[in-house]
């Protein structure tokens, strides 16, 4: 099936049942095509493929391990839970798949400059890296909102050497961060190369990103065969624009057998409106934007409803259009995780098992945990920890109220205060 | 070829802005397309702008329906389809102001927008909305010719001139594939990048607009980056239509309807 | 020459040279003992070797990788340089290959609490890691300055479910921490296992701690013969204790060939008195603390002075007996690198490779890259990135001052103010 | 067995304090052994201490000498440790308080302190000065007995008492070991943990100092978390020696020399 999904029907390039395409300004069109070509042209390679494995071996940490959750497993008495180690990743997260990837490619097509676009800043974080490993030129965009919220990452993209340009428009976040990025490639593409976060995006970004995501699960499919002797019998992951819940998938698509269970931002409760589910309950609704078809969260008449979700990198309205397909036929499971269970999920899973997920891959833990006692402790369940929780110390201290942290803050800028204060006393 | 190819069109294939195109050319050799933001500052402001357009003789006018995701708009306009949302303006409000500017100008209107806003409306609503309401075609900036053939038929169907958008980094056989899906008129887009910048007019423009002509022999509008009348100016003989859009819109934010009205102005002596 | 060195002459168990030994108060006599036996078992148990390895590939990313530094290689046009990946381990720096490996001990001695001291903090949370997916209670020991300054980590160690000390006595540093653990365990140790962070205190623990951080020495050899067919020239790597050093040059010792280079904290200078070198240019003289022999940083009457780095984790009094002992044959040379070098490597790594070193780590870098220069492209070295940079944001940014942070961190503090300032307003 | 070896011992290997020891045990059943920080909070305050110290007729002192890493010790000494150091306290003004003392008072002095200090002095010149300050043995919290020969030797020569110690977790065969590295008298810990914390005198006690009777024939001191007159009355016939540290500092600390020399009188009437 996995194979399936990428060889298109006659004129539906980059279709997956309804869902996909490629919704871009004209002047894209042949930089897309251009696109296409050197990333169809890098997949026939197999030595393209090896070149890969080869740098994500040795400049990351891949194969990343696969962890037995032994405590949690017996405490709940279910299924044996594993989980694969995105967060081991150079930069804390799976995006550093993709993006060395596209650099891989961006270094075939001869270009000299990245582009894009960011949210949590994970994304930015990884692109900056690679630009600064592989000698680009990089601009990230990032909504003004998560600039101010995410300051830690933005540091270190400028510190990697790249331009961080802040984006006032719309949400002023992800999506309005997506949209600045396509605007400076309608401009800049003939030497520039956007290196798209996620599974979303027209044609072949989806295809293209799932390609590279794959690794996480052909790996965590070997190594849980090679672990248990078996296919676990659900695979979770957390689903913001769909990378890492794709590229785990991908491995066990073909595995009729394996339930698939993607997890989207719950945010306040879907009910309440304050969420950033999309397939979950069938939320969204099919729609056009930022350059592909999908499944979005919008309004009666096509407008983007604003989203909320406590892990910055699950707060987005669209979401890969395969996952968009593999829910309308059934082959994947979607459900919604809230912010108050992430955080408990989260706190739980680090006293009892040392481990600590970024808050987006809390959400495949909510929904496998409570999900784990149904199973028998022969079974096994499998979750993709995306990401490393603690680029999110400042939500989660935050969300925890924690006061020593909060004094902390305050000390730290009461050490540059009294300068500010002999000013004030001069001058007022 | 494909000019040949195109050429091959009958007289009956012409929608009723291209005729009205034509007959327009015979009497001035550049004419003017304007755009403006329903909605944006006011339905009241636009209203004012129109009236202006119609007394500087503008000849077509696209009227923008607000995207939250307006992707090939630069800043001025992005801006302007925020505020426009914010402000409350959806279809019922937008399609009754154009209906009342089609009542009362005599230049043609052509909604702007993008794909979103059509595909929820429905192909054939939105064709038969915007010939109930005086429209007569559409342009949508990240529709791409693979996608277009159900709203076209609808589009035929209702008598509303699907334009499309030629640019300068196509093939030729892109163009003529473009060309294929062409009525009305022809956007060429200026230049790389989106809406706002200014654009040079220069030799690699002219190659682009030959090349544009030798795939159709639709009248070509230029559009993105043009402001001024010197701009107007040379761009006259070598396309049909000049288009001025966020020029337009910054000199309102800057000196409201008297500055409007004096670019307007200075834009119309340019092309007649 | 590294079986050897641990092969005691008679009456000499855990001195190197005249360095090591167990200067301990009487009441920890027979846990050290009980301690040393449990070690003695545990390595003459090839199983035990193996469960580590085994732990180690599954919960934290071993074998890390090595990651050639093309760019800088080439700018520099010297050595190629080669990189070993500690800061791709679980919790972010090599600390966590001691911890895990004492932690299975612990289990083989059926003790259920663990103590740790730790000055950075990265012990700490490894630590706190370690007992949270054993099942031990914890408790971590802290200078109260650390506390302070390190209050993310303090954060993490907390929500790991460990209990953390504040150590309010002497510098309420490190050298404190480690005498305040060393307290509890007087009291505590027919319970209680104290996981040393570091190849310093009494014996065993230099010998234990330099067998678990061998890993990294161990695969680092092969990976080098692997990836350039030969060994590299010269290994470089920071010495705060000295355990990052100690494992990696492990793998090395018995190649006599290889140039084995530590790098202290060389502070505002040699010089200005502020750093905590001790074996650079024979700063340190030998002494006895906190349970053993070495060349500590002190004054003519034995009292420990204070120290001064950049770095948390190399701002300590002591160092590993073995490196003393190495140092004093010229089996390894010890250079220092000031505050001000390790910032500017720092950067310079960051743009030009794409990873973020510890500020400790950079420590080796600054050194390394100074002299790569003088030796010829054929020839390679190997530098230890013992742990990841983004835990010294605080720091970094700090020094850099970078005023889009100090913004950040005065909004974030200002979110809170209202509150406060409402009441004043009602107060006053 | 060991202690019919250790009983073997002639009487020419009694150190001046054994001697010292067993004479005063003629007329009291438990001696008392108190302790100072030099330099903390003064030498004069050390000076009032030792004053009323020899007004309670203690029998044997111990003058800690700070050390910045005071491993064995508890927070009240640890505080007054670095307190000290930071007041200036060195060798030189160390030696000179002692010298000070052993001229004016009756009882005898010890040296308590690290092993660095001594090892940073010299072992020869570190016994020399103590003798030649007056003197009379050492008691270091982090030199184990394997490390103690060398030491040992000199404070032989010097006629000063290495004094030793046994705690309650040793085997019997280190029990030996240690007794075979005794001279003077034997410091037995009362249990687990640093100095300061209070300690219940029980059954585990009276076993503990059974098993260090029988691995040496030297008198036994008991110290850590010794108190109160009520633990010495409790002591009284269990031990030889009596040892308080920090119940008298944190009189001091509490109450000044009024409820230090109260303590002390108390602690006086438990043990005569
Ligand atoms: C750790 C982590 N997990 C998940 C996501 C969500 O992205 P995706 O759904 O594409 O995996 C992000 C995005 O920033 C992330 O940083
Ligand atoms: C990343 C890192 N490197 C080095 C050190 C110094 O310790 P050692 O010299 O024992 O490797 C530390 C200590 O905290 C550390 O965190």
């Amino acid at each position: 099936m996995y194979a399936e999904l990428f060889q298109y029907p006659v004129g539906r390039e980059g279709y997956y049942g309804q869902f996909g395409g490629s919704f871009i300004p004209e002047i894209l069109h042949e930089t897309i095509r251009e696109l296409t070509t050197a990333f169809d042209d890098a997949q026939a390679d197999p030595a393209f493929w090896d070149a890969y494995i080869a740098l994500m071996s040795s400049y990351s940490c891949r194969p990343t391990p696969l962890t037995h959750l032994e405590n949690l497993s017996k405490d709940l008495g279910g299924a044996q839970i594993y989980v694969k180690r995105e967060d081991l990743n150079h930069t804390g997260a799976h995006k550093v798949n993709n993006v060395m990837g596209q650099g891989l490619l961006v270094q075939r097509m001869g270009k000299q400059r990245v582009i894009a676009e960011t949210g949590a800043g994970q994304h930015g974080v990884a692109t900056a890296t690679m630009a600064a490993r592989m000698g680009f030129e990089c601009t990230i965009y990032m909504g003004s909102v998560d600039v101010e919220r995410q300051r830690p990452n933005v540091f270190w993209m400028e510190q990697l050497g790249a331009r961080v340009v802040s984006v006032d428009d719309g949400t002023k976040t992800l999506k309005d961060a997506i949209n600045a990025t396509l605007r400076d490639w309608a401009d800049s593409m003939h030497t520039t190369h956007y290196v798209m976060g996620t599974v979303c995006g027209p044609h072949p970004f989806p295809q293209m990103v799932t390609y590279f995501q794959s690794l996480i699960g052909r790996e965590a499919r070997s190594q849980m065969l090679e672990q248990t002797g078996k296919l676990p019998k659900r695979v979770y992951a957390c689903v913001g624009g769909g990378s890492n819940a794709s590229g785990i998938f991908a491995g066990f698509l073909d595995d009729a057998e394996v339930e698939l269970v993607g997890v989207e931002a719950g945010g306040l409760g879907l009910d309440s409106g304050q969420h950033a589910a999309r397939l979950a309950r069938n939320v969204g609704s099919t729609g056009v934007a930022q350059g592909y078809k999908t499944r979005f969260l919008q309004n009666a008449e096509g407008q983007m409803r604003p989203t909320h979700s406590v892990s910055a990198g699950l707060d987005y309205v669209g979401v890969g259009p395969v996952l968009a397909y593999l829910h309308d036929i059934g082959r994947i499971r979607v459900e919604a995780a809230t912010d108050a269970e992430v955080l408990a999920s989260l706190q739980h899973v680090m006293r009892r098992e040392g481990i600590i997920p970024a808050l987006e891959s809390a959400h495949a833990f909510v929904t496998a945990l409570k999900e784990a006692p149904n199973l028998s402790p022969q079974d096994s369940i499998l979750i993709n920890q995306s990401g490393r929780g603690d680029k999110d110390i400042f939500t989660i201290a935050e969300a925890l109220g924690d006061e020593p942290w909060r004094a902390f803050l305050r000390q730290k800028v009461g050490e540059w205060e009294p300068e500010t204060a002999a000013t004030d006393g001069i001058l007022t | 070829m494909g000019a040949r190819d195109s050429g091959d069109r009958r007289d009956t294939d012409m929608t009723p802005i291209e005729d009205y195109i034509r007959q327009r050319l015979q009497r001035k050799r550049l004419l003017l397309m304007t755009h403006a933001i329903v909605g944006y500052p006011s339905f009241e402001a636009n209203m004012t702008m129109l009236e202006a357009m119609q007394h500087a003789d503008v000849d077509l006018v696209e009227l923008q329906l607000p995207f939250s995701e307006p992707i090939a708009d630069g800043p001025v306009f992005v801006q302007a389809n925020q505020y426009a949302l914010e402000a409350g303006v959806a279809w019922d409000n937008y399609f009754a102001f154009m209906q009342r500017a089609t009542m009362v100008f005599d230049f043609k209107i052509l909604m702007m927008g993008y794909y979103n806003s059509i595909l929820q409306m429905g192909h054939e609503r939105f064709c038969a909305c915007l010939a109930e309401h005086g429209g007569d075609g559409f342009i949508v900036a990240d529709l791409p010719p693979e996608e277009a053939d159900d709203l076209h038929q609808y589009a035929a169907a209702y008598q509303q001139a699907p334009i499309v958008m030629m640019t300068p980094v196509n093939s030729e056989s892109r163009l003529r594939r473009i060309a294929d899906k062409a009525s009305g008129f022809v956007y060429c887009v200026a230049r790389r990048g989106v809406t706002g910048r200014h654009t040079q007019v220069d030799e690699g423009l002219e190659a682009f607009i030959a090349r544009c002509r030798s795939a159709t022999s639709l009248p070509l509008a230029l559009g993105f980056g043009l402001r001024t009348h010197q701009d107007l100016q040379q761009v006259k003989g070598l396309v049909d239509i000049g288009i001025i859009g966020t020029a337009l819109l910054t000199a309102w934010e800057q000196g409201g309807v008297k500055r409007y009205g004096t670019l307007l102005q200075e834009l119309t002596s340019a092309v007649t």
